[in-house]
């Protein structure tokens, strides 16, 4: 079994109109800024994929990534706990033009959905957001005398995510706290892309090491020398 | 009694329906088998619950590192990309669906797919352990199995009398005399042993086992 | 108006009552700056939601490395026990009462402990992030704040106006001209600018301020 | 701060009568077998603790360990998925006298349960022993089609676990299978002690391997050269 791709045309060839598509990242860490490129390439290139939902702790930032993806018109609804970012002019105007559909989860329940979406969890209760308008139409239980909110799993089609040492079975390790979604999001979705920074032999990584084991991987794509997207934003980056 | 399978040809029959690449659960004592017969060309990734994917085979004796066991307790060893992790995360491998195959033992089966292999009944100490989490999650849940008990009674059955593991969790059953797919409630026969006449085999089933289409012979070499 | 603490002054008053080695969780922005007043002897080790556990201060402009930053999107540094996780691991140590305290702005905050910081209302692009999980497992949730708005309107109120963070959650309010517990659903002052009269301040406090015991004086370094 | 003990006395003398203690090691591996000998040195000093509930994936093997705290009577409830072990014949006399309670628990729900405990999630749903007698008087709910048992979070008044390395922050990591339950029994008891094989400053783990990170963990024991449950028992040994 080898996971590698050749190319990140490959990688991002499955992705379907109106697929929904997890993106790892924290602001700039950990942001798969060369897959994301590669499908809008795709898009700009074939007209698809579009309709898409995207699941990403924010909604992107600059003219790069994901505020790129939402510039060309591929994305339908965003799921995210924090759309408002340094550079969200991209977001923003879609949005207030109602160009596009924002659903807005607190950041633990939304690490947590995904998390459960993996686990084979269809739902949970936490105390965030009870008494809330974010918990409005929940349901709510209480537990030792506490109120909690059931919140639902979520799920993806695809994830496309950035790590650090891949190896041909897909075991990956991150790089600082570009970790964040990424190891839920790989568990979460139908099938997991990876791009990393170095393509690694199996037994390369030791085994206590290992963050994300290839179980959760489908399909891995060395990119050297990846770019920040922090650091294209501050160069002041457009793609295309 | 006929001619039958032994339990080393049971798990090579099993074992040839595991693909390249394909990630296992092999429940604790005699479904472990089935890992020494993967055919040549391919390669299972064995998934423990204890929190290992991707192991070798047993140690010799005398080498065991009793830090690196399986779910049986028994001595394991590392292979090139093995991966350590959490009991958390590794139910979450089961229940979360990234299993493509368990391969358990069983009390009985039932024709609905549900299946008892936790509990003999209420004497002495129940032990459940992973048995019921690896019966949801994988995408194929099968079933290694003698045909009968040791006193000749059916473990293909119409209802399962023992305590259940599972409800319509079994999706196929390799016996000691046939390999048997469950489908919308029923047994539908695939293979069996060319030795045994389909009314001999029907005598040693507890539930109806139907023909949909033509039953090949059930063949395995000798071990 | 009348004299007032700086945000730093509001922030070093917070940090007097941060234990050593309380692991502490402080809100993006104004927040942050609590970690600059530690006091001597004193080391609080800091939760960021983005899955960093123990991290160091800014780096020098230039030295920064973008994959290492806060939840504000703020470059930090690694110090000796530096650990970085996974966001699920990282809201499993804020919802499950890991966290000593955790220290954020607000918009308004009830005498009963509500909370309202994420939210102006339905104009523009709501964002919550982890202000909701937040305020509730840390085991002390506090709020540092100007006492009033830039228009003079109190921001420590009977009733919140605004769309709800958390209800019940805060038990300290660290204010531009006093210190505030939240105590049975009444707001008890402790501490107090002495420039400032009690007349004045309730005045500038929107809901009745309690009196339980010797209120003290207020006093910050020049900062 | 300097999450270090001097002696195993002082690490399991907080513990008392009737308190729930969740214990590592799945089988042999990563069973704390020093922590364990010293409670059971107090119990046999003090009469105390006696009456405690004990979470463990077994319930002890052979005569040390959680089969010698059995043995002593200090156990008056086994929380497990796998009673029955290679040689259980301490838990299984006292079982079957009527003098151990018994919640057998499936091992995957077991480990959500405890990692519940430890995430604030005072309940969630899963497949698992849908149907079965282990689900007889929990709630059922079904999610698109399926039934689902909630199940409720574990936590416990103390932990003790054995870990590889530990830093006075109380950063670990562990040896290959025996991590098993433990990172989660760290995050789930309100008192978590570590024995560590080699204790280290910090920053001598490289952050990226940190197992557990330090807010999980309370006081760390320095036991080098640890027994190895399964070796014990191989060799017939007994506590005390």
């Amino acid at each position: 079994m080898d996971k590698r791709l050749s190319s990140l045309i490959e990688a991002v060839a499955d992705i379907q109109d109106g697929a929904t598509v997890m993106i790892g990242g924290f602001g700039g860490s950990g942001a798969p800024i060369e897959l994301i490129h590669a499908l809008i390439d795709r898009f700009i290139e074939t007209g698809s994929p579009k309709g898409l939902t995207v699941i990403n702790n924010n909604a992107g930032n600059g003219h790069v990534g994901i505020a790129a993806m939402i510039e060309q018109g591929m994305v339908k609804k965003m799921i995210c706990s924090f759309p408002r970012s340094a550079d969200p002019t991209v977001f923003t105007q879609a949005y207030l033009a109602g160009e596009i559909e924002l659903e807005l989860v607190p950041q633990g329940t939304l690490a947590e959905r995904i998390r459960a979406g993996g686990a084979g969890i269809p739902a949970f209760f936490t105390p965030t957001s009870v008494g809330t308008e974010l918990a409005e139409g929940k349901p709510v239980q209480q537990f030792e005398g506490r109120d909690y909110v059931m919140e639902r799993w979520l799920k993806a089609d695809h994830a496309l995510i950035k790590a650090e040492l891949g190896d041909a079975l897909g075991n990956l390790t991150y790089r600082m706290a570009a970790r964040n979604f990424s190891p839920l999001m790989a568990s979460a979705a139908a099938r997991t892309v990876v791009q990393v920074s170095h393509a690694v032999e199996p037994g390369a990584i030791d085994p206590e090491h290992i963050v994300t084991p290839g179980i959760f991987v489908d399909a891995i794509i060395e990119v050297a020398n990846p770019a920040q997207e922090e650091e294209l934003n501050r160069a002041g980056a457009h793609h295309p | 009694m006929t001619e039958k399978l032994s339990n080393a040809q049971i798990a090579w029959r099993a074992a040839q329906d595991i693909a390249d690449g394909a990630y296992v659960n092999l429940g604790i004592g005699f479904p472990e088998m089935v890992a020494r017969f993967q055919p040549p060309g391919r390669e299972a990734i064995f998934h423990t619950e204890n929190g290992v994917l991707g192991f070798g085979g047993a140690p010799e004796p005398g080498e065991e590192d009793w830090d690196l066991i399986n779910a049986g307790k028994k001595a394991i060893t590392l292979k090139p990309g093995t991966a350590f992790f959490h009991h958390a995360d590794s139910f979450a491998m089961v229940r979360g669906g990234h299993l493509d195959v368990a391969i358990l033992g069983a009390y009985e089966v039932a024709e609905t797919g549900d299946l008892a292999n936790w509990s003999t009944g209420p004497k002495g100490v129940p032990a459940v352990g992973g048995a019921m989490d690896l019966v949801h999650g994988a995408k194929r849940v099968a079933v290694i199995t003698d045909h009968v008990t040791k006193k000749g009674q059916p473990k293909l059955v119409e209802r399962c009398s023992l305590p259940l593991t599972g409800v319509g969790c079994v999706t196929r059953v390799y016996s000691s005399l046939a390999v048997i797919d469950i489908e919308g409630g029923r047994f539908v026969l695939r293979e069996k042993l060319p030795a045994i006449t389909m009314e001999n085999l029907q005598n040693l089933t507890g539930a109806k086992l139907h023909v949909t289409a033509p039953v090949e012979d059930l063949i395995c070499p000798e071990l």
